[in-house]
Order: structure tokens, then sequence, then C-alpha cells
């Protein structure tokens, strides 16, 4: 069924009885050529691009709960490519590039924003670091532009310019970056693999791995065994506690990051802020939500929930950076598991086991990242060889000694 | 959350810092033959339970004293602290 | 306009008249009322519009549960969007507005959207505004934005101030209804240490709103009296206007306390306090909402809940209507038809879905059997209902009853379930309780009033007892087992027209039916995908209709169709609130340095460093910028002398007997043998063999010794000592203190530095060269006995010492240093001017040591030690990190000397493309060395070491500019180091 | 000899401030020498104090007054400050020379500052900002603890009925004092 102004036109004239469902609900089948753990944003992009890219139809997705329940549902929902290192920078920006056009692509509209990103600094060393970073976005064919405190004046009078603790030096602005409605992305993509043939099984827990002489020849589930030449494992947030099954230990910690929204107001702001000297991030989401957050707990958590002392953390940034949202309500905080990798970034790669892949490790930047990985693990899985834009992202980068450390905090997850 | 601090009583967990695994108190032997393997384990490689996790934690708004506190993952429920010196001794380390 | 609507009895002041406005218009109200029961007395229907079809909406409930009654509260900067009118106490003076609309409440231009309503079903957006691709952002996105949102925000800096706060006690109760307050009195009486709390302005729960009984005396008297007693408890603390929203690990509880949001002005004082209450035990007796049941246009103003068109009735004196029918699935919606004739109010009509007996008598009223209501006559105040056969009853208020559910949604916040109980249908507490929570009363599905009695009590009695306390000997007061009977009823299915769950948010049955249809089935898909449950009252009254209808459709059991749970917060709270105190100016401490008066007074312009102000430069009469400060200082430095405060330097005491071990094991570089009276630069690794701090360590005594950090790292590196000697090597006697705050400490730089100081450090001390050479260091007095350290070290690569006096003596020595130095023309000088220094020194600082670069790629390589056991090392070996191509610390100058160097710039050889793949490092820091009279850098480039005097590009396109530069040492003043060993 | 001499001024020197009954003031002469136990030499660092002090080494969290009027104060399973009134800067001279080298002292004096706070609403004003339960039976006189108060790290001694001694950085003693003022305005 293809969406359109019209499509809606005719079904609301006809009382909206004849939509169908945007993917099926099919039994699992005992063998297929690809199985796919994990119908969160990056199995599913993964699952549609196999099917677009490579012509791939005999794919399973497996989800334990509902798709779309990881971490692709509950995020703050930003875009952006304004990395630095050319382990992840060229990536990111093939990210970004892939959302441009993604809604066209899947006949879904994900309400890609690119309400623009602005990175606040509050230091001269600060302002070094990011043009640094604004200059590898450049060279990656990205897009970025220094704002002075002036230009953010004019542009944003609501920030704090006049009693500001660490006052506002300028800023780092991606106009490209943005928000996106974040169950949207799982749900086009689900539509669009489904429509090619795709299996999405939701319900299904993978309980354990078909390991046979070093090959994984296929997973259980508690719908079954399904056999499959390849298992992609694609479950951040649960990277370990899945990768275990296969004995595997892994460079990541899980830990909990809250997300927070306030109460609907009126557009106040233009596009996302985040705050240089302290944990705040914020947008506004089309409902007018304030959807904002900050740094994670710290500690290891699969808890899906966080504490207070991170509650107010974030909260006074926000309120450091622009004191007039001290009236607008939070209204609901959850939390969602990370894979806090070892030097913040993620990996896409095979591993030890013949037939065993892992794509994890996104720590709290999975979300926007995830076209590039679907696309990215999609061609390693169909080529088995890493897309020229995730080279590095090896599982053995550590033991050789090759970080893609963009904050410089070394083997300290929750410093990522 | 709330650390029952063995020598101090309960305290908000506020007032500590968080390290990760107590494992990392097992640093390897730098004279080993296989020690590039060890440390790289030793600095990498975690177990990350979904359940009962012995971690680190740093009292700094406090008595300055590093703890080994079992807590669950998943519950958060906290079974057990000790301090972290004694912890390290019962392991063999020394200087 | 008059209070139209009010009526007898209530806990009002009718002695006193509040004036209030609403939209400008003016009306009166009494203390006690709420700005909803005010509006209601003065007849106002009409409150607000809802969020997608801007329908016309009136009050629906009477607390913190309502979706329609939100307005815009007071003015100017105290804006306050998205209030619940019923839960706003009335003050004189209060002004509120409608929001949500364009043009005036009555004519809301966005109302079209209603007539739109059937293309804009569930989730019609994600299947349009697609194409062309462009006009989402430009067209579509804007509208949608605008049209969106509710309330406004001020765009003005909250004026009020807010407070937080930590409470202790044994026993957390949440909510002071019956139950909560059998709870404390039972706890409170055997001398636990109780803190009760509740939302509402006046403790008592439904006690206020009833007309029931307990121990012979109407249920608002009783709650008076145990008030009272709980008051003259010392154990006990009432918490009033005080929401438990949120249940946090290991007791912990996030409270608010609305301070001064019930007067005109919060008179300079907190508005509000958030409260983090430590408990070691938690009653939870929230009581229970009510909610609804759907059938077609049942959102029109003057559809309400039944008990909350009870409360207004009882508490408030007001009737939400002259004539008002109930419609019910329930025993209970019939109090509200008893209750509102005895105060003379008359209700035609008794509709209930059930083929029932009278619940009790009610005098004038029909009871209507086995009925429901299929539509609403009253665009924007309800005319008439029609019912299932078809007939039409005039009236002004329908008084709906849906049942009741336990407020379970603390016992969520943990990820706790809720399980489903047949007899009440409804959702009750699972048995995943946050530890150290026993819920009791409606909360806990107890829903008679004396089982919510007894249920506080012997709840209570089981949580102290658990602590240690004597349980209370049982003095239950008497009350009524009231009917409570309810049959699962949630929609008149034979309604054709839309019927609403979510209020708010605009679901309504057909968008449930709809969303099934496309596959959307798990509750948290009906929830994203409709919309269902997440607007401002988070689905209080909406989502558990909406939850049975879903089950109808899939043909499943409500339980197995799921539960929704709840997320922090219960209620929603201002970000001022968890701010606190930490905003503006006051986000975070400021530490000064020992000689901040002294600047401030002698012209600095200070710079945040971390949490220290320094001064960044001292401006001089004629300066015209920064710069011109800098070169002087700079210049008068290297020529004479300078005087720079270097006290944020993180300093940590060392000692013990195996404290030179210790630190041999922490530095990559050897101190086992540093000399007593010499000090030794560090450099520290993490132990992934990262670079990470630097400084001096100076040995003052066998067993002392004195260890620098960076400023940004003063405190994690001691973290780390103190893991390194906790853990690590547990057996080490070595002791680790902060002295940062205790030593004003000044470098003293220049060819006159030496002679400076012979004027301040008393005589016994001998300065020359051979008796203090470079790197000796030694505990000395100064002016006259003053102990003092000093240290002859060196940054800006200038003769140089740094001298140290406990900080009370800091801002005097820094007069003493001036004066002293006058006759060499002694300099003060800034973080700038240091920077320089160290630019032109090539020493590494916070560019150069940020956590990504290693000892190999700084050029220091070589003192990582492969002899010993440190922090680091092994992993500082891995083969990927010591590449011949790795980037290297050098020196930049431009090719063209009158160009300023770009920090950040990236290095392209020449020829190539500016293109990530021909990236040669980047520029870490420049500045203007007024000594050499250009731009100097220094920058990381891949085998910089070996490309001494070629000549690349540093481009940096987001200033669209690029320039030559030319690679050359990174130490561009005294590269053999004769001064600073002068 | 140097013509010159150095005047002391410590930052919180002088504060006297009352608020409806409630007294802030800043002792005078405060010293401060920190005292780290030797490892695997405690009981002569113990029995070195006791000979010293008069008082036994107190149990950790707790302080105890010397017949001298020191306060002990142990923080730590192998450190305690000493502290009393003593107007020159040779504070940690003079106990290093009564403890005759059983311990390791450093100076304490300038690292901190101090401020005593009494009154009947001494505790309210505490509640604002510190995370300790600070309940007479909770925290009786002589307890004391570490802790954070609006993001300083803070030494707190209940040092009588309604009275407490408060101790922080002195680097950031404006802001120390700032936070415990707001305390006593926003409950007066």
């Amino acid at each position: 069924m293809r969406y359109s102004a019209l499509k809606i036109l005719r079904e609301g004239l006809t009382g909206n009885k004849g939509w169908k469902p945007v993917w099926r609900e099919p039994d699992p089948k005992p063998e297929y050529d690809i199985v796919i753990i994990g119908g969160g944003g990056h199995g599913l992009a993964t699952a549609y691009y196999l099917a677009r890219e490579f012509g791939m139809r005999n794919i399973a997705v497996l989800e334990k709960g509902w798709i779309g329940s990881g971490n692709i549902g509950r995020n703050t929902t930003i875009i952006r490519s304004n990395y630095m290192l050319p382990g992840n920078e060229p990536f990111y920006e093939m990210s970004l590039k892939l959302w441009e056009g993604l809604e066209q692509d899947f006949n879904y509209n994900a309400m890609v924003s690119q309400r623009s990103i602005l990175n606040l600094f509050h230091s001269d060393a600060q302002r070094d670091a990011f043009v640094r970073r604004a200059n590898a976005m450049f060279l990656a064919g990205a897009d970025a532009e220094l704002a002075t405190t002036d230009q953010l004046r004019a542009e944003l009078p609501f920030l704090d310019y006049e009693n500001a603790r660490f006052p506002i030096k300028g800023g780092l602005f991606q106009r490209r970056g943005g928000t996106v409605r974040h169950d949207a992305v799982a749900w086009g993509y689900a539509r669009g693999a489904d429509a090619r043939g795709v299996d999405i099984i939701q319900n299904c827990e993978v309980t354990g791995f078909d390991i046979e002489n070093g090959k994984c020849r296929g997973v259980q589930t508690s719908r079954g065994a399904i056999r499959a030449r390849k298992v992609a494992v694609c479950v951040a947030g649960s990277s370990g506690r899945v990768m275990a099954q296969a004995g595997m230990r892994l460079p990541i910690e899980s830990h909990v990051l809250q997300a927070f929204v306030t109460e609907g107001l009126k557009p106040v702001l233009p596009g996302v802020i985040t705050f240089g000297a302290g944990h705040f991030y914020v947008s506004q989401s089309d409902k007018g939500g304030l959807v904002f957050g900050g740094d994670i707990d710290g500690y290891n958590s699969y808890a899906q929930r966080g504490n207070l002392p991170v509650v107010e953390d974030v909260a006074e940034g926000g309120m450091a950076i622009m004191p007039m949202i001290g009236r607008a309500r939070l209204l609901r905080s959850w939390g969602g598991i990370m894979d806090m990798s070892m030097d913040g970034s993620p990996f896409i790669d095979k591993t030890d086991i013949d037939g065993l892949y892992f794509n994890g490790g996104w720590c709290y930047g999975g979300f926007k990242a995830t076209p590039a990985s679907g696309m990215c693990y999609a061609h390693l899985l169909a080529r088995d060889t890493p897309h020229p834009v995730a080279t590095q992202m090896r599982l053995d980068r550590f033991k050789r000694g090759n970080l893609i450390d963009e904050k410089g905090q070394g083997n300290q997850p929750n410093l990522h | 959350m709330i650390i029952n601090h063995p020598l101090l009583g309960p305290r908000d967990a506020a007032e500590f810092v968080y390290l990760g695994d107590a494992a990392l108190i097992e640093r390897p032997d730098w004279q080993a033959s296989d020690a590039a393997e060890a440390f790289h384990e030793y600095g990498y490689l975690r177990d990350n339970p979904a359940g009962k996790h012995a971690e680190l934690w740093y009292h700094e708004q406090g008595d300055r004293s590093w703890l080994v506190v079992t807590r669950d993952t998943v519950t958060h429920e906290i079974t057990s602290v000790e301090m972290a010196r004694d912890v390290a001794r019962a392991r063999g380390r020394s200087k | 306009m008059s209070q139209v609507n009010r009526i007898s009895g209530g806990q009002i002041d009718r002695s006193q008249e509040f004036k209030f406005t609403f939209n400008g218009k003016e009306m009166r109200g009494h203390p006690g009322d709420t700005l909803a029961s005010a509006l209601l007395a003065n007849a106002q229907r009409l409150v607000g519009r809802s969020f997608k079809y801007h329908r016309p909406r009136g009050i629906f409930t009477a607390g913190s549960e309502e979706p329609n009654a939100l307005v815009e509260l007071r003015s100017g900067a105290h804006l306050e969007p998205n209030t619940r009118a019923t839960v706003t106490e009335l003050f004189d003076g209060l002004h509120a507005k409608s929001q949500n609309h364009r043009g005036s409440l009555d004519y809301d231009l966005m109302a079209v959207t209603d007539l739109l309503s059937p293309f804009l079903s569930a989730g019609f957006y994600y299947k349009t505004f697609m194409w062309p691709r462009a006009f989402w952002e430009k067209l579509y996105e804007p509208i949608i934005r605008k049209s969106a949102g509710l309330g406004s925000l001020s765009m003005r800096e909250d004026p009020d101030i807010y407070d937080k706060g930590y409470l202790h006690c044994d026993l957390l109760v949440i909510g002071a209804g019956p139950t909560g307050l059998m709870a404390a009195l039972t706890a409170g009486r055997a001398g636990a240490r109780v803190i009760l709390a509740d939302e509402d302005f006046t403790l008592g729960g439904r006690l206020n709103s009833e007309t029931l009984e307990v121990g012979g005396m109407p249920g608002a008297g009783w709650a008076k009296e145990a008030l009272v007693e709980l008051a003259a408890m010392d154990n006990v603390r009432l918490m009033s206007r005080t929401t438990v929203y949120g249940a946090y690990d290991h007791g912990v509880y996030g409270a608010l306390e609305r301070c001064t949001d019930h007067l005109a002005s919060s008179g300079g004082k907190p508005r509000q306090i958030l409260w983090r209450v430590t408990s070691k035990r938690a009653v939870l007796a929230a009581g229970a909402t009510e909610r609804p049941i759907a059938f077609g246009n049942n959102d029109r103003p003057g559809v309400m809940l039944a008990g909350s068109v009870r409360s207004y009735a009882n508490r408030y004196g007001v009737t939400p209507g002259q004539k008002v029918a109930v419609f019910t699935n329930n025993d209970d919606g019939w109090r509200t038809a008893a209750d509102l004739v005895a105060k003379g109010v008359h209700v035609p009509a008794i509709i209930d879905v059930r083929d029932a007996p009278a619940v009790c008598d009610v005098p004038g009223a029909r009871h209507i059997r086995k009925a429901g209501v299929v539509d609403t006559v009253g665009r924007k105040g309800l005319k008439s209902i029609t019912l299932t056969d078809g007939q039409m009853i005039p009236l002004d208020c329908l008084a709906v009853s849906g049942g009741w559910n336990p407020n379970v949604h603390l016992t969520c916040h943990q990820r706790g379930r809720p399980e489903w109980r047949d007899e009440i249908s409804a959702f009750v507490p699972g048995r995943d309780l946050p530890p150290g929570m026993a819920v009791a009363g409606a909360a806990n599905g107890a829903m008679t009033l004396a089982a919510a009695l007894a249920e506080g009590q012997t709840v209570a009695n089981a949580q102290i007892e658990a602590l240690g306390y004597k349980p209370g000997k049982a003095d239950l007061p008497r009350a009524e087992d009231e009917p409570r009977d309810c049959v699962p009823y949630w929609h008149v299915r034979e309604s054709t027209k839309r019927g609403w769950l979510d209020l708010q948010n605009d679901v309504t049955v057909k968008d449930v039916k709809q969303s099934h249809r496309e596959g959307f089935r798990s509750v948290e898909h009906l929830k994203r995908y409709t919309t269902l449950g997440m607007a401002t009252d988070q689905g209080k009254t909406a989502n558990i209709p909406a939850l049975a209808i879903m089950a109808e459709c899939t043909g499943k059991t409500i339980p197995e169709t799921g539960t929704t749970i709840f997320r922090p917060p219960y209620t929603p709270v201002p970000i001022g609130a968890l701010g606190g105190r930490s905003r503006g100016r006051d986000f975070r401490p400021y530490r000064l340095t020992p000689s901040h008066n002294w600047a401030k007074e002698n012209g600095a312009t200070f710079v945040e460093v971390g949490n220290w102000l320094r001064a960044q430069w001292f401006a001089r009469p004629g300066e015209k910028g920064w710069r011109d400060s800098v070169d002087r200082e700079v210049l008068a430095t290297r020529k004479s002398v300078g005087i720079c405060d270097v006290t944020t330097l993180g300093k940590i005491d060392v000692q013990g007997r195996d404290a030179a071990a210790f630190l041999n094991k922490v530095y990559a570089n050897g101190f086992a043998k540093l000399a007593v009276g010499r000090v030794r630069y560090g450099l520290m690794l993490r132990e992934d063999g990262i670079a990470y701090d630097d400084g001096t360590t100076a040995r003052m005594s066998e067993n002392h010794f004195v260890m620098t950090t960076t400023t940004a790292n003063a405190v994690l590196v001691f973290r780390r000592l103190e893991f390194a000697r906790q853990c690590l090597w547990p057996d080490m006697d070595v002791h680790l203190i902060s002295t940062t705050d205790g030593w004003a400490q000044f470098a003293v730089a220049g060819p006159n530095a030496r002679n400076l100081l012979r004027k301040v450090v008393d005589e016994a001390h001998d300065l020359s060269n051979e008796a203090f050479p470079f790197m000796a260091c030694g505990e000395v007095t100064v002016c006259n006995g003053t102990p003092a350290r000093l240290f002859r070290i060196s940054f800006s690569g200038e003769l140089a010492y740094e001298v140290a006096v406990p900080a009370r003596y800091g801002n005097a020595m820094m007069d003493v240093l001036i004066e002293a130095g006058r006759e060499f023309d002694a300099c003060p000088y800034g973080t700038e001017a240091l920077g320089v220094m160290r630019i032109e020194k090539g020493h590494a600082a916070g560019n150069e040591l940020n956590g990504q670069t290693t000892a190999h790629n700084l050029g220091m390589g070589r003192m990582v030690s492969q002899t010993k056991e440190c922090i680091g090392n092994v992993l500082s070996q891995r083969p990927e990190m010591l590449l011949e191509d790795a980037v290297k610390l050098v020196g930049l100058r431009p090719v063209d000397r009158d160009r300023g160097l770009i920090a950040g710039s990236h290095f392209i050889n020449k020829g190539d493309a500016a293109t990530m793949d021909n990236d040669q490092g980047w520029m870490s820091s420049v500045a203007y060395s007024p000594s050499l009279g250009h731009s100097v850098g220094l920058g990381f480039i891949k085998r910089g070491d070996a490309r001494m005097g070629e000549i690349l590009r540093a481009v940096s396109p987001v200033h669209g500019t690029e320039m030559e530069v030319e690679i050359v040492s990174a130490h561009f003043i005294d590269p053999e180091g004769e001064r600073l060993r002068a | 000899m140097p013509e010159y001499s150095l005047t002391p001024a410590a930052p919180l020197a002088g504060t006297d401030i009352t608020i409806v009954d409630t007294h802030l003031a800043a002792p005078v002469d405060l010293a401060i020498v920190s005292v780290a136990l030797p490892l695997g030499a405690e009981k002569a660092a113990q029995k070195a104090i006791k000979t010293a002090y008069g008082v036994a080494l107190p149990e950790v969290g707790k302080s105890s007054l010397a017949m001298d009027g020191a306060r002990i104060v142990r923080l730590g399973s192998d450190l305690a400050f000493v502290i009393f009134t003593h107007p020159t800067p040779d504070a940690e001279p003079a106990v290093a020379a009564r403890l005759k080298g059983a311990v390791y002292t450093t100076d304490q004096t300038d690292v901190w500052t101090a401020l005593d706070l009494s009154g009947p609403n001494a505790r309210a004003a505490l509640e604002r900002i510190c995370p300790i339960d600070l309940h007479p039976d909770a925290f009786v006189i002589g307890d004391a603890a570490r802790t954070m108060m609006e993001h300083l790290g803070t030494l707190i001694i209940r040092t009588g009925d309604d009275s407490y001694r408060l101790m922080s950085g002195s680097s950031s003693a404006g802001s120390f004092l700032h936070a415990i003022e707001t305390s006593l305005s926003n409950i007066a």
C-alpha cells in the first residue's frame, strides 16, 4: 500500500476502514539466509538495506518484544554528523545523507527535520577543539558553521548571555543536523523491509546460538530453533547479555541514559542546542514538548530507569543556559540502556565465530547512525567486507591500539 | 541510590564516583610473557552481567575510600559493600 | 457575573471574597476554592481547547488528573503555561487565560481542524507531507508546530527562586486521605519518624469531598482531628501541597513542595522546594482515580467525572450544573446523585449500564437501567444527551463514572508491573514493588472507606514493625463499607459518533480501532502511534479504557493485551525546581585565587578555568585591546621579570615510607631516585597508555613529596592516586592529601627573577645558581619569617621560580612581589601571557594533552619507562600506537609572517585536495609571539618530527581560509634552555 | 633583612551574621593539621595521640575534644584532623612536635575555611543543603561527616545542641558562605 495524501483523502471519506497492517505478523520459517537479532532501528534498517541494496530477501528480524522497543523508541531523536575523527566522521556524514532522502525512499514520513544543531562553547580551548572538529567535518564533506556570541544573541535571544556562570563564547552549528520522529523510523524501515519479503517476527526471544565447530549455524528462540547461514546480532543495550550466550566478552558496559520531555509548549526552540559547560541538550518536538537529556547515570545498569542526581544535574544545565524554561514542567522521564564502548565508538564487525556478526557499542549516539549502521551492516553481511566508511569500527582495535576516542576519555565507558 | 558505607553507614550515592567492574583491582603482571594480551583484557573486556556485579565506587565527597559494592544491575539492589583495600589484599595485592 | 452555581456548605471561607480574572473577565471566589471550582461557581463552562481538533472543553475533574482545564496562569515573566485549574488554589488578584486557540476561546479559528478530522486520524502524518521533499521543513512542519503545543512560555527568565532539601524518615506516607492519615497515626503513635505528604492544600483526601462518616463524625471532621493529633507529634512532619512524584532506588523519593503558588507573590522566598526524601519504608496511600466511559461527543464542556462533581458540591459548595444526570457502571456514581440531591440540585436521571436495582434512594431522579449515552448536544456547553433507547434528556452537566483505577503510578517507577483484578475491573499494584514500599487503601484496591482505614493501619504496623517499632493497638475508627460494585464497561458500542478516550490529545475509540487495524497492537505501539496518554495528564483517565478497547479488538483479555506502566514524575515538575539554586552565577561555585582581590584592584580581566576564576590579563590605561596587554606582559617578563598567580595547579602532599616507590609506579618516568631538594617533571599516563597529566613533583624530604597536577585534572589525578594506593598496591605506606587551596603559589619569571626574590626571601636562604640550581626546591621563609616553599621551575622558559606561601598571605604576597619588583619594572601577568610563553617554549598543555595523544605523539616516548612497573606502560606499546607515521608535536609558523595561525586548522600537503583522506594533522595551539613578532603554533603532524622545514597548507574551511605554514621546532625561544639554567 | 612583611587575610575572617536568632560566624585563628596513620604503625600513632592530647583517636565519623580544646576528627581509617586555635602559620610543626614522628602531618589550615552555625534555625537551614541526616539522634554531638553541599565538599561537625561547625575549601569561601546564608534567608 503506497501512502499519499490522496490515499488519506480516500480513506477519510470511507471511514478509515481500508488501512492494512504496516507489517505482516508471520510465523518464523525453519531457515533463513540471514537472521538479524534485534528489531530495533539498526536491525530493521539492516534488513531493509539487505533487501533493497543487496537483493537479499530470505531474512528474518527477531524481536524479543515489540519492534522499536529498544533505544530507537526511547532516545532524544537527534541527527547530526558533527564528529571529528576519521574513523567516525565519514560514517556519520553518510548517515546524515541517508536521512536526507530517507522518507521518499521508504514512503513513510519520519519527519526528518533539519532544524540545525548548535554546540555552545564557553572557553578558548573549547573553541579551538570545535574549530578542529568543524574543519574535519568539512574535510569529510559535511557542513559546519561557527557563530559568534553576537550572532547567537540575534538568533537565540533567550540564552543567558548576561548572568552566566560560564559565559557563552560562541557556538558550532551544523545546520543540516536536526531531529526525526524516532518511532516512525522503526516503522518505516519495518514497512519497507516487510514489503520486500523480510519476516519481522515479534515476541521472539533468542535464547541461544547454535555454534558447531566454531561456526554459527542458527539460533534457539522462544518460538523454536531457526537455522541461518549468517546470524547478525544487533541489540545495542543488551549486547553484553546476548553475546554472553555465544561465550564472548565485549569491550562494552551497559549503562542507563535518561531522557526527559516537558509538557507541550508553543514553539520556542528553533533547533537542537547543547550546553558546553554542563550536561544538557534540548530540542522541541513537533508536538511542542521540550525533549532534553544530559549525562548517563554512570553506573552499570540494565534497568531502563535512572536516579535523581542526574535529573537534577540536567535541569541545572538547562537553567544555566536558558533560564526561561524554569516554568516549563518536566512531564516524563525515562531510561534507555546504552552499549557504552571503551572508546565511545561503535562496532560493525565479524566475530571470531564464523557466521556470527556483531553490531553494537553505539553509546548514546546510535539513533543518528541508524541508516548508515543498517547500510554498513548490510554491506558486511552481504559482501563479508566492511563498508568503506566503517573500516575502523572493528572489535580488535583495542588490541591493535587504534582507538576512535572522540572525547579523549580512554577506557572508561561511563566517561564517553 | 544509597550506599551503606562499611565505616560511615548509609550515604547518598551522589557523594560517590563510579569506576566500574571490581576486576580492575586485578591488574596483570607487567612482566608476564602474555602481558600485552592480559592488559588488553584487563583494560577493555568486561563481563557486563545483567545481575550481580561487584564494582568500584570512590567516596570522593566523603572519606576518600574506594569501595567494592556488589549491586544487581537489573534491580540496583546492593547486597554487600566492602572496603576495596581489604578486597585488594584478600585478592593478593600488596605493593 | 455572580457565582450562580454556588450552593451551601463546603470548606470555603465565605466571609472573604477573592477577585480574579479569566480571559480578562472579572470573577469572584473564596479562600478554599480552586480556580476550577471558582470558574464553575461563576458558570464558566468553556475553559480550553483540545490539542489536535481544537474542540471546546470544560472542566473534567477536580484533581491533578485533569486533561482539559489547562490555563496560562499569571502574566509577564511569571506566566505559567499548562496549569491545571483543578489544583490551582485561588488567590486574590489571580489572572488566568485559556490557551491553545487562535482568536478567542469562543471562536477558535483552528477549530476547522475538527471538520477535517476524517483525514487527520491516527498517524495520518506518517503517510503524507513527503512531497516535494523540501516542503516538509518549509511548509508543513512549521504549520504543524504552530498549531501544536499548548501554552506559551514567557521567553523571559523565570523570576522566582527555588530551593531544594533533604529529608530523612522511618516511614514516608504518600497521600493523606483516610488510609494515609490512619497509617501516619499508627506509625506516629508508635514513635517512628514519619513524613506524611499530600499534593492537596487541605489534607484529608476524599474525606473532604464525601459525606461519609468516620468514628461517628463527618469524615472531614475526623480528618481535622487526626491532623491536630499528628501536628502535635514531634516525630511527624506534615507536608501539604507536596507531591511525591517519583520513587527512586533504595527508598529515595522525589517530592515537590509548592510554597508560594497559592499566593499572589512569592515575596522573595522560594516558590517551590524539591525534597529528596530518604525513607527506610514507605506506605503508598495515593487513592484512586475515576475513569470515564467513552460515548459519542463525550468531550463537551459539562461532561465530567462523577466523583469530581461530588467533590465540587461537597468540598467547594459549587454545583457544576443546574440539571445534572449521572451515567455510571458502578455503585459509586450513585453517591454523586444522592449528594447533589441532598444539596438541592436537580438530578433528572441516573443512567446505569447495569440491570440492577437502585443503589440508594435519589429523590426526583429516574433510574434508567441497562442504558447508555450515545450522543450529546451543546458545542460550548452541554445541553442534552441522547440515550441508547433514543430518548433525549435536557441537562447542563453529565456526571460519568466508569469505575476507579488505583493510583499505582509510583509502584511502577522501578519497572514494576501492575496486575489486573477482576473484582474491581482495574489494575492494582503488582508484586514487584519498589523495595521498602507497601501499598494501602484504594491505591491497593481496597475501595471502601472502612477497608481503607483498616489497611492503612495494618500496613503501617507491618512497616514499622520491620524497623523494630512496637505496632500500635487497634483503635480503628468506625466507618462504612459503602457499596462499590462495578462492572467492566468501557464505551457505548451503540454510539456511531466519535467517543473520546484521551481528551487532551484527541484520541478516540476510532483511533484505537484503526491502530489495531494497522498492526499497532502492543500497548506501546498504540500509545506511540495514536499519542494516547502522552498529554500533560499522561493518560491518567484515558489509558485503561483505551487498553480495554484494544483488548476487545484483539479478542484478548485486558491483562493479556498488556499493562501500561508509569514513569516519573507523577505530576509534572517545573524545571526550575529541579534546578534549584544552581542557575545563573550560582550554577557552580566560584573558586578564587588568593590574589584575586589584588588582581581585581589592578585591572585584571578574569576568565573561567573550570570553577576557578583566573586573571587573564591586566589592562593598563591606554591599551586598546587585550593583545596590547598580553604582548606587554610577555615582553616585560622576558625582558625583566613577571609574576603570575599559579595557585590553581593541583597540589598533593604525598607522604610515607613508600612514597618514592609509589610515585615511580604512577608516573611513566622514573621517580625512585629523585634527590631530596630536587624537582622533576613527571608524565602520567592512563592505563591505556595515553598521556593523561603532567606536572612537577618535588622531594621535600625522604618520605615527603609535593606533587603538582594541571588545574583541570587536580581532582581526577587525586582520585586515580587513591585508586592506585588502595586497590592496586594496598600495602604501600603512602598517604595523600590535597593542599591545592592551602598554598598561594606565584611564578616569578624572567632574567631578574632571582634579583627580585632576593628582596623577599629571607637572607638565610642562598638563592645563588650554585646553591639553588634549576629544578631545586626547598622550604624557606619570606618577609621576615613567613614559611614558604620555593621551587626553581619554569613554564615560560625564563629563569623562573615558583614561590608558595600559606594562602592567607597570598594577597599580601602579590603586593609585596610587585612592590619589591618595582625597580625591575616587575609586571603581573595573566593566563594569556602564560599561554603565549608556553607556546613560545613548546610546552604541551591542555590542547595537546587532550586525552587522545600518546607520549609518542608528544615527542616524549622515551620518557615512558619499560624497565619498571608503572601505569600505562604496557598498553602504550600497542603496535598501532607506535606507528611510524603517527602524528608528532611540532612547531609551526606562517610562511607569510603577517598572517595569524588558526588553532583547529588541519594540515594538507601542498597540491592535495582538502579531504579527510589527505589530512596530515591539526593545529592545536596558536599565539602571537611578541618576542618573535609573528604568529606561532603547536600542532600534530604525521611524522612531523621528520619533516622540519617542510611547508604545508593549514586549512580552516570553517573560516574559509588557508595559509602556508612551515614545520619548525616547537622550541621557538631559547631552544638550548640556557635562560632557565642561568 | 627584607623590608617587607605579610599580613594574613583569611577569606571569611570577620564574618558575623545573625538571621532570625540564628548565628553564622567565622572562628578566629583556627588551625587544622591532618594526621595520617602510618601503615603498620597505627597503634603507635594512636598511642602518641592519646599521650599528646589526652583523648583517644575517635572512631571514623566521630570527633573528640582534647583537654586543651583541640578537636580531633577522625575522617577515615587512616586519617584525622586536629583542629585547634593557633594564630601563627606554624600549626603543622606544632602538632608534629607533639606527636613525635608517630604520624604524617600536613598543614591544612589554609586549605579550609570554617563557619560556625548556631541557633534554633540551624538544622532547618542545613536541611536545604546537607544530604546527611541531622536528626539529633542520628547525628549526635561530636559527630562529623564529609559530604557535599551545593556542589562544595564540606566537613560538618555537630558541636552542640543547635550548633554546627562547617568547613569547606578556602578558594570557594564566597560561594560557601553564600550557600549557607541563602539557606538561612530562605527559611526565615
